[in-house]
């Protein structure tokens, strides 16, 4: 079993990295996966250079869908925003580092989704307002 | 020695003998889907390799026989269930469509803006989302009764719904969630002193129970044949004669027709009537040898085979996997070849993985009862459910797989839940 | 060469192996429903016996093998008629479904009282039963293009209904009571130009012909998988996916849902919102092999062969069979693999009846198509249809056996009609 | 072919009994099978003391149903009307004498139908009205 489940994916399960909330976050979503039940609230803070700053998650769900927002959450702390767009499929297969079938593909991919669409709000919010220092919202998606 | 000898049964699935890394496959999701028996193989290969042909048309050798095997299968089903006339069978694709069926003919046409139909909080959505549909295009209302906390239907909060005299009562004979079997016939009699049609899905009740629908003195009974051994494809509204012949077509085209003009057409008689197309002859004649395989069983001997089998599940959970949460019934007589359950700190997802490693294979998610789950306060479980192929031996490797999850999750000793784990 | 060697095809037809009476089947009903080649029988198969569960939900290995060979049959069907993505296809019973799921779903959102409906006095019950029973809720109208003497559709007439600015036009693609190719692709742009949405009954053309959605330019086309070498139970509908995405369930149930409450639903991504209930998963399989069946064997073969079939038909017959009477397009170019005949003074029952007697199965009636019978001024007609297991033997002996059948009756030398006869 | 459609069938056929029409029927129907197309019309007079007197149809169809409906409208001709009740499936089939396979058992007995009818017909009728010399309504069937 170990190749399914190693050590570094139950580790992050049960002791999940940026496990928490943000008070003011600028970027925020709510992304879930209705079949599984499974659900994460993804909180970013961003730098004024444009590098994400504090990120936190909370939520419920299996191993897989945990252990890949923690990895995750750790990998894009520090990086340009810009970059985070070129984040794929691949990477967060690689974090991970076991084989997901194709009905845990959603589990695993989660993370990157909901990321994906807390910086669209992001992009969606700041067009239209103007200010910078009111939270984004937060919505629910899928 | 017990009625039904699980060993000589598997033999009859050809599943048994694939290999399965090394073992056979403990198939634990019988409620999802049922396996197929070699007659029922052969049933559906025999029409399409020895007399292919349409029904109902053909003035020659195949077209005939095939004729004469889907009505058979019709006779079969129909006596499968007790209902006095095989005319009261229409075919369908699935207990889905059964229903969709019912909504569309006879509630579009019988019902009217501030009608009340009555459900139950423990339905599939099959009999539930038709009946919104329903609702919203009428305007009319749904209730729902109450589920108790072991698992039941409340009887008292049904009985306070039919003071509002429904039009419809439908609810499920056999929950697939959590197994609960309903006293279906005694809530058919307070639903008709109400003055309501009732509409029973019995989807998981016809795989694993007799069922006599004149007993029960319901409206309409529906059920899957892919959950009785049968093919998929094929399925099977039953309903009172009188209802089928006053009730408008469903779906329009061949074979439901009686004559068809440019702009006016008389319809066919039941059953055909809602039987537009091309059926799926395959799958009723598979259905019909799943029926008659499951007559030479014997009905009697496959509810006790599962009763004992359901019993034996639950003492065997409890006993050898820790904090085991089981949903339903506490009583094997209220319940059917069904267990729920979770592991606290394990999401059903990693349970199922983890299982299907050892070639054990259980249901994970909501089970198509999102309601039920809400009520349960979980958004998914696990499910085990049975079969007459099912026996003692994949309850063991469920058990011994099940402490195997808890031992890898334990990891350091302690499985913790992440929503206990905070920055 | 013949680019089709029906002696090779045929051994892949179990059916063939089976003796009628001493002698193999001259099976020309195909227009009914199809033979099934081996690698169809064996795909269901295969799903029966070798990973038999249900789809979408099974975190288990059967059920991965289940999700991912429907799955890639949809693919396939998508390929097929080259449909650029395959969520545009939904998988249902057979084109009778498919053209009801437009008529319940797309219809009655969008047609209003008024609005007009133009289809055409060669279509199928299939395609004019469920737009009467729409046109009869919304009470609109129904337009019916004209047939020519030769059994083609006047386009005069056709381009006169476009003139009322009807919101659907919906016909076949190729006639199957008397085998008559429609100029579809010029058909689609002038009522595209007309403003209406064009739904294309591929019933009777998926089988024969090289099919391209997208250079047709319909919105919806519809077809049966039966008819193409496939198993009962499944077809599809293809439509663009702007258009299913933005019309409503058909039925309600599970797979069809995202989330599910008491009182509100919200619903899949198109195709599964289409997809209520259980599919039928060993029919969607089967038919995925048998598209690929006939990908390799190559469409344009397919149909150079039955056009090569059907010449010779209509001249052997000619030929060999005085007096008979055949409907439809002289030229083959006009006509797909349907020869649709009268003996005069025989009933086609008879006729029917007599050629069993010689292992030869041809169709008898109006074919599901009435209307189109008044006009040809018949109750009833003869049909013999082909596919790629038909060669010339078949229809050799269709001819000697129309011989012998006239022989029977001619009896004391003259075939009279019994409505000659008076008292 | 001999024994699926013997000489006495097809003579029937070619040259039916009763073929016409009467005009001033007691009883009349027009049975029809639509997935054949056949279709007959079937007129009786009826004596005063209750026997089939005249008996005439027209229609078209298979050799089947023709020869059925010739045989049966001289099987009647002269009977009490009381007995007909009595005609059931058996003694069309044996009329005809060769096998009817499933399919075709439509047209054999289309004749016995329209028969039933035509006397159901008549009953009905004649309750309606309590004149005698108008002749009985000709409705469709089926
Ligand atoms: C042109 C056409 N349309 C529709 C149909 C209906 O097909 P099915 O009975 O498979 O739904 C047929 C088959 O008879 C057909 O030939
Ligand atoms: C109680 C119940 N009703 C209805 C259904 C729907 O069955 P199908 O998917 O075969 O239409 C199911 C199957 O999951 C069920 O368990």
């Amino acid at each position: 079993m170990d190749d399914l489940y190693r050590d570094e994916i139950l580790e992050h399960y049960r002791h999940p990295h940026n496990f928490g909330t943000l008070p003011e976050p600028d970027a925020v979503y709510e992304g879930s996966n209705p079949l599984c039940g499974d659900r994460i609230t993804l909180m970013l803070g961003i730098n004024d250079d444009g590098t994400v700053g504090e990120v936190a998650f909370t939520g419920r769900g299996c191993a897989i869908s945990q252990a890949s927002t923690s990895m995750l959450t750790d990998e894009i702390k520090g990086k340009p925003i810009s970059e985070l767009a070129l984040l794929g499929k691949d990477d967060v297969l690689e974090n991970l580092g076991i084989e997901i079938s194709p009905a845990r593909l959603k589990c695993a991919l989660l993370s990157l989704d909901t990321l994906r669409r807390a910086l669209a709000s992001r992009v969606a919010w700041q067009a239209s307002t103007d200010s910078d220092d009111s939270p984004a919202p937060a919505t629910s998606a899928r | 020695m017990p009625p039904i000898d699980p060993q000589l049964i598997r033999a009859d699935f050809p599943i048994f003998e694939r290999d399965f890394g090394g073992r056979r496959l403990a198939y634990l999701d019988s409620a999802a889907t049922s396996l197929k028996p070699r007659p029922v193989i052969d049933a559906v290969n025999d029409y399409n390799s020895r007399y292919t042909a349409n029904v109902h048309r053909g003035i020659y050798t195949t077209g005939e026989e095939a004729t004469a095997a889907y009505e058979a299968a019709r006779v079969t089903a129909a006596r499968f269930i007790g209902a006095p006339d095989h005319h009261e069978i229409v075919f369908v694709r699935n207990a889905t469509e059964a229903i969709n069926l019912v909504a569309y003919s006879w509630g579009r046409r019988n019902l009217r803006q501030a009608d009340t139909i009555v459900l139950t909080e423990l339905e599939h959505h099959a009999n539930l989302v038709p009946w919104q549909l329903l609702s919203q295009e009428k305007d009319a209302d749904l209730e729902f009764v109450a589920i108790d906390d072991d698992g039941r239907l409340n009887q008292q909060s049904f009985e306070v719904l039919l003071r509002t005299r429904p039009k419809l009562v439908a609810f499920t004979h056999v929950s697939n969630g959590i197994g609960t079997i309903n006293p279906v016939k005694e809530m058919v009699a307070k639903a008709k002193a109400a003055g309501a049609l009732v509409l029973i899905d019995g989807a998981q009740a016809v795989p694993h129970t007799a069922v006599d629908v004149v007993d029960l003195g319901c409206d309409f009974y529906v059920f899957s044949g892919h959950k009785v051994l049968g093919p998929t494809g094929s399925g099977a509204l039953w309903a009172r004669r009188e209802l089928l012949e006053e009730m408008p077509p469903f779906m329009g085209g061949g074979e439901m027709i009686r004559e068809v003009h440019l702009r006016r057409t008389t319809f066919n008689d039941v059953p055909w009537k809602f039987e537009a197309g091309t059926p799926d002859i395959a799958a009723a004649i598979g259905l019909g040898a799943a029926l008659d395989y499951l007559t030479a069983i014997g009905m009697d001997h496959v509810r006790a085979h599962e009763r004992a089998l359901t019993g034996y599940a639950l003492e065997t959970l409890q006993e050898h996997v820790p904090d085991i949460q089981i949903y339903g019934p506490p009583s094997v007589d209220d319940r059917a070849g069904i267990v729920t359950f979770n592991l606290p700190g394990v999401h059903p997802h990693d349970v199922a993985t983890l299982l299907d490693r050892e070639a054990i294979a259980i249901r994970a998610g909501h089970h198509c009862t999102q309601p039920l789950h809400e009520r349960l306060g979980e958004t998914a479980t696990c499910r085990a459910s049975f079969n007459v192929y099912s026996d003692r031996d994949d309850i063991d490797r469920l058990a011994a797989g099940l402490r195997k999850v808890q031992r890898v999750f334990a990891g350091d000793g302690v499985a913790t839940a992440p929503v206990a784990a905070s920055r």
